[in-house]
């Protein structure tokens, strides 16, 4: 059982990482590009008595990850997808 | 002044500020503390975040280190009152850990900034800066890649209303402007206060400018502010 | 593996060896290898793990004095630099890791030599970087540079290591082979160095660090190999650096070196567990045994071939004192790193691998380590450059300075430095942009190191001794530039295709140069690398002999910086002039030619001069110095002049105006001091015996030579400080 | 118009950030993670000319974009999927 946690900025916070990409698409001749976000894309694989929980449970402790460690809820969003 | 020093894996200018530290407070050096320890000594009246890349600065810089359990007791200390100075990385991990508002993002142009840079003192309504002048223009280094202070527009302006802004980002003669906004920080700003102000969070080290050989002199008011207040 | 192979059949891969070593091969086993045993002997005996093209000659240069304490042979050079400290020292390549992949191969080359630095016991203090790019408008150039410099500085900022100095060339020769070389030197206490050589029967085998993934397996093989158009298409596996793993090694390391558990140490580099267990083995003259499953593995499924070859960064080998595996244990898991018990030595000369069972490999270590081939290859003498003939100058003089201020060779390098943290450990007193760097000694009130690196390929190519020599000259001056003594260097050798005897001859005639210099300016090699076969399809590189030199400074507030201190001081040039134009930079970027002989350097006058010139400082008689090199005496005015932010009034020693200014004669450095202190210092540098001239006053907004023109020092500095990143940006 | 490139790293490399996470997670109770892999989502919006184009167009043209900026492909795979 594998997890994905997709973290974002916020909509409204600066993305310089992101724009840099877009100026770097652009000045390689990808003028069809708007508005560029990176995100992070964190996957965990889920073992032990977590595996075997149900998905709901398991998808409230990857949550409860996201929430304490994974994400920076003050300029982050996040959100959990379950695979397998 | 008894201070404590706290190591993270990857901290790196704890010796800096050690240096520093003992330099203020007439030879005593300051206690040092390993993350994985639980407890800080009975007694101490300043806790030092150091410098450094804590975990590798890996997921976000400051993100791990903030919940290490030594950050447990640095919280409830805080609460009770002690002071705490939190440099750099230590920024990064008071703001992580919810000691101070906002963030630390990204520097604007991407790239990691070491060089002197010119801060105005922006109070001295404060133990750890009444040996400076308001308005005063120290130089002091800077040596990070994501010192981009992040806060919304509502909240900065609760921090100017509240005098809780304690350093910016300006020119030689104390004028900020959007040319030294050295790393996209709102409001030019390098270092904040908790609202009791017992709490400083910088991303600049005046523990780098405490040496005349080393970088001069400017940055020793901060640590001679704060020794002289908790003599 | 079919294992039933007559000895005479060759495999059909020899995995680099050529046939006379497969021989060898077959001798020394006495049967046909396995393929681990096979992969074990390619990679020992790979260009970069035997230097057999070089050995013959490095054997020629001097190692010795009476302040060295371990010269070439250990994993870094040690000398002694007094009240029982030590500083240990090396430079080592990583160049066509960083060209396949700039940022992880600069970042791994980092990680690597600091290994070699606190395998020894040594806290790393300082951090150089010597580089060499292709020209500014090729199309890969700015690629290779962004991905280089963020590499050293995602690595060195990381560990905690001041970046500290370095240098930068750009020419159209290393297009397709850019050269990393990355410095570190560290300091020890005298009574706590820590050697590689294994000893004690039954002494276990510890591997510490990372885990052991499938990371570059065969790496080492590929530094020994020249490129070609489909090696950057099949793209090798590249290692990773993990420079926060790297912290806590070293932490750790430095922590258990405390501790009384060490016999020796040595940490994984290329070739990773093949090469650090035999070269300790060998060293200490005993067998080991090994037992792969207890290698720590990053991925299931690895095979012995993969664990003995692979290339994991951040991993060391450690032979403990026996019974002290849980005190060493507990300080690596403090430290959150892998510990492992992997094997014994033994007595019986041998290196055993065992895995799920079975017994997977015998090899004798002697045969392998130290018998490896020595090649003498043939070489021919670099045939002397045509002496150089009129030259036309296409601008005035002043316009040429402008111009060359602002070249990509001579612009100021700030966009680099100010992306490596230079401050870190607060001991930097003289940061990146002078003649040499300036770092603290921990615990004493006044004492300093001073380090450079230093090369001009231009030079060596057009006349490898000579080249040698300066390159040598070059680091001994920066260092007495800024007022220390100079005490050894550590070498990296980057040559072409050592199988080509013009190849072979810039090496022999480099190594004869550096000798030469080593000799005279009583300055021993105490460590270094060679890289051959830079090349791409049979174009060689420049060829690059990198100096690293270390000296030290007894009373740091003496240090001598480049910027002019006052208006209206006196600017005096130590050294003769001639006004040698071959070529120069001059020549080159304004001239457009390459060509004539190199200056000559005349070690004599060097160290004459030098003495000299560190007396002055020492003595407190002079408030600025700078050597002049690149560029010559104008440029070496010009840099002073936009350190300061204020200019001079000169006035050129007679004789032609650009040879005069921009020719690059050696051994030459301008000082300044108090206008009514200029006799006395005139005095005391004759009375040395090196010849001195007064050249004018410093002061104004202009650095204006008198019957020549003005420049603006604004308009100087403008030019400098905006190549580089206007460069990147970019911008040209 | 929008397309997501994710990018990881390949298989078999280092992935240093992924191993602090891991050890992170555990001693902050989750002990139930197995291995931790972090990679990159850059979201791009599409405009002008390319967001009119044929979907495998659109997908050609992004993928050029991560093959030559986007993804490291010495050490990194990505893979595209456009949304909307
Ligand atoms: N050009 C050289 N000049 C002097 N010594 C050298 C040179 N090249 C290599 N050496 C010495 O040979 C030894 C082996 O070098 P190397 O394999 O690069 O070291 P390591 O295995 O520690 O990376 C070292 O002691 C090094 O100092
Ligand atoms: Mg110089």
């Amino acid at each position: 059982m594998k997890a994905r946690v997709h973290v974002s900025l916020k909509n409204g916070v600066l993305d310089p990482q992101g724009r840099a990409i877009g100026q770097a698409l652009h000045s390689l001749g990808f003028g069809d590009v708007g508005e560029v976000r990176q995100g992070k894309l964190i996957e965990l694989e889920l073992t032990g008595a977590l595996a075997s929980k149900s998905r709901p449970e398991i998808e409230a402790a990857v949550k409860d990850m996201a929430q304490k460690l994974l994400a920076n809820t003050v300029i982050e969003n996040f959100s959990v997808e379950l695979v397998g | 002044m008894k201070a404590a020093l706290i190591t993270f894996p990857g901290s790196n200018r704890e010796r800096d500020m050690r240096m520093a530290l003992t330099k203020a407070s007439g030879g005593k050096p300051p206690v040092d503390v390993w993350h994985g320890d639980s407890d800080l000594p009975q007694g101490i009246d300043l806790i030092v975040l150091p410098g450094g890349f804590s975990y590798g600065d890996y997921l976000r810089c400051g993100a791990m280190a903030a919940n290490s359990p030594i950050m447990r007791e640095v919280k409830k200390r805080a609460d009770n009152g002690t002071r705490v100075l939190a440099v750099c990385n230590g920024f990064q991990i008071a703001c992580e850990a919810g000691l101070l508002p906002g963030a630390l993002m990204t520097n604007a142009g991407l790239q990691f900034i070491c060089k002197d840079v010119n801060l105005r003192v922006e109070t001295t309504q404060s133990e750890f800066t009444k040996k400076y002048r308001k308005g005063q223009t120290i130089r002091v280094p800077v040596a990070h890649h994501d010192g981009n202070y992040t806060l919304d527009a509502d909240a900065v302006k609760k921090l100017e209303d509240e005098d809780r802004i304690a350093f910016r980002y300006a020119d030689p003669l104390g004028n900020v402007a959007a040319e030294t906004n050295l790393n996209g920080s709102v409001a030019n700003i390098a270092g904040i206060y908790n609202a009791r102000k017992t709490v400083l969070g910088l991303m600049p080290h005046p523990e780098n400018a405490t040496d005349p050989m080393c970088g001069g002199m400017d940055g020793y008011g901060l640590f001679e502010s704060i020794a002289e207040s908790l003599a | 593996m079919s294992e039933a192979k007559k000895a005479v059949e060759y495999p059909k891969d020899l995995m680099g060896l050529t046939k006379a070593e497969y021989d060898l091969v077959l001798e020394i086993m006495g049967r046909v290898p396995n393929q681990v045993e096979l992969g074990i002997f390619s990679v020992m005996w790979s260009e970069h793990c035997s230097y057999k093209s070089s050995k013959k000659w490095l054997k020629t240069l001097p190692t010795k004095a009476p302040w060295v304490i371990c010269g070439p042979g250990e994993n870094a050079g040690v000398i002694d630099i007094g009240d029982g400290d030590a500083a240990i020292f090396k430079m080592e390549s990583h160049n066509h890791p960083s060209f396949i992949e700039p940022y992880q191969g600069a970042a791994t080359g980092v990680g690597g030599i600091l290994r070699d630095v606190f395998t020894m016991g040594a806290r790393p203090i300082a951090n150089l970087n010597a580089l060499r790019f292709g020209s500014p408008d090729h199309a890969k150039t700015r690629h290779l540079v962004s991905g280089v410099v963020h590499g050293i500085g995602g690595y060195g900022n990381c560990v905690g290591v001041p970046t500290v100095g370095g240098e930068v060339n750009f020419h159209p020769s290393y297009n397709g082979n850019i050269l990393v070389n990355a410095m570190t030197v560290g300091l020890a206490k005298q009574d706590r160095i820590f050697y590689s050589a294994a000893a004690g029967l039954g002494n276990p085998v510890v591997y510490v660090g990372s885990k052991t993934g499938r990371d570059g397996i065969h790496g080492a093989t590929m530094a020994s190999a020249e490129f070609n158009e489909d090696s950057e298409e099949k793209r090798p596996t590249v290692q990773v650096g993990d420079p926060f793993t790297e912290k806590l090694l070293i932490e750790a390391c430095l922590e258990l070196m405390n501790t009384d558990t060490i016999v020796a140490i040595q940490d994984m580099g290329a070739a990773g567990l093949t090469s650090s267990s035999f070269e300790m083995a060998s060293k200490g003259g005993m067998g080991i045994v090994i037992d792969l499953d207890k290698v720590p593995a990053r991925e299931t499924g690895m095979t012995p071939f993969e664990f003995m070859l692979s290339e994991s960064q951040e991993r060391m080998l450690i032979i403990l004192k026996p019974g002290s595996e849980p005190q060493a244990e507990a300080i690596f898991k403090k430290w959150e790193l892998d510990f492992a018990v992997i094997g014994h030595l033994t007595d019986t000369g041998r290196m055993v691998l065992r895995f799920s069972g079975e017994q997977v490999g015998d090899l004798p270590i002697d045969p392998l380590a130290q018998a490896s081939p020595e090649y003498d290859r043939p070489w021919v003498k670099t045939p002397p450059q045509k002496p150089l003939g009129r030259v036309n100058h296409p601008l005035p003089f002043v316009e040429a300075l402008g111009k060359l201020i602002g070249s990509p060779d001579l612009s100021s390098r700030r966009w680099i430095w100010e992306q490596y943290d230079h401050l870190v450990r607060g001991d930097t007193a003289q940061i990146p942009g002078g003649d040499a760097a300036v770092v603290r000694v921990e615990g004493h009130a006044s004492k300093a190191l001073a380090m450079t690196t230093d090369c001009t390929p231009r030079y060596v190519f057009a006349d490898p001794v000579e080249g040698g020599k300066q390159a040598v000259a070059e680091t001994w001056r920066n260092i007495t530039a800024v007022g220390g003594r100079p005490l050894a260097i550590t070498d990296n050798m980057n040559f072409g295709n050592p199988e080509r005897p013009d190849i072979m001859g810039q090496f022999v005639g480099a190594v004869e140069g550096i000798r030469e210099a080593c000799l005279a300016l009583d300055y021993p090699v105490v460590s270094g690398n060679v890289s051959l076969y830079n090349e791409t399809n049979g174009k060689g590189i420049l060829p690059t002999p990198a100096i690293g030199g270390v000296g030290v400074l007894d009373d740091v507030s003496k240090m001598a910086t480049l910027a002019f201190k006052l208006p209206g001081e006196a600017i005096l040039l130590v050294g003769k002039t001639q006004g040698h134009l071959g070529q120069s930079v001059y020549l080159r970027d304004i001239c457009g030619q390459e060509a004539g002989p190199p200056p000559p350097v005349d070690l004599k006058a060097e160290k004459t001069n030098g003495d000299a010139v560190r007396m002055l400082i020492t003595k407190g008689m002079v408030s600025a110095v700078h050597d002049c090199a690149d560029g010559g005496l104008a440029v070496a005015l010009a840099d002073m002049a936009m350190a300061a932010g204020f200019g001079a009034e000169v006035t050129l020693p007679s004789g032609d105006e650009f040879e005069i200014g921009f020719g690059e004669d050696q051994a030459r450095y301008v000082v300044t001091c108090p206008a009514d202190r200029a006799e006395a210092v005139i005095a005391a540098v004759e009375v040395s015996g090196a010849p001195v001239a007064k050249l004018g006053l410093t002061g104004g907004d202009t650095l204006t030579f008198r019957g020549l023109g003005t420049i603006s020092v604004a308009q100087l500095k403008a030019a400098h400080e905006g190549w580089l990143p206007g460069y990147m940006a970019g911008k040209q």
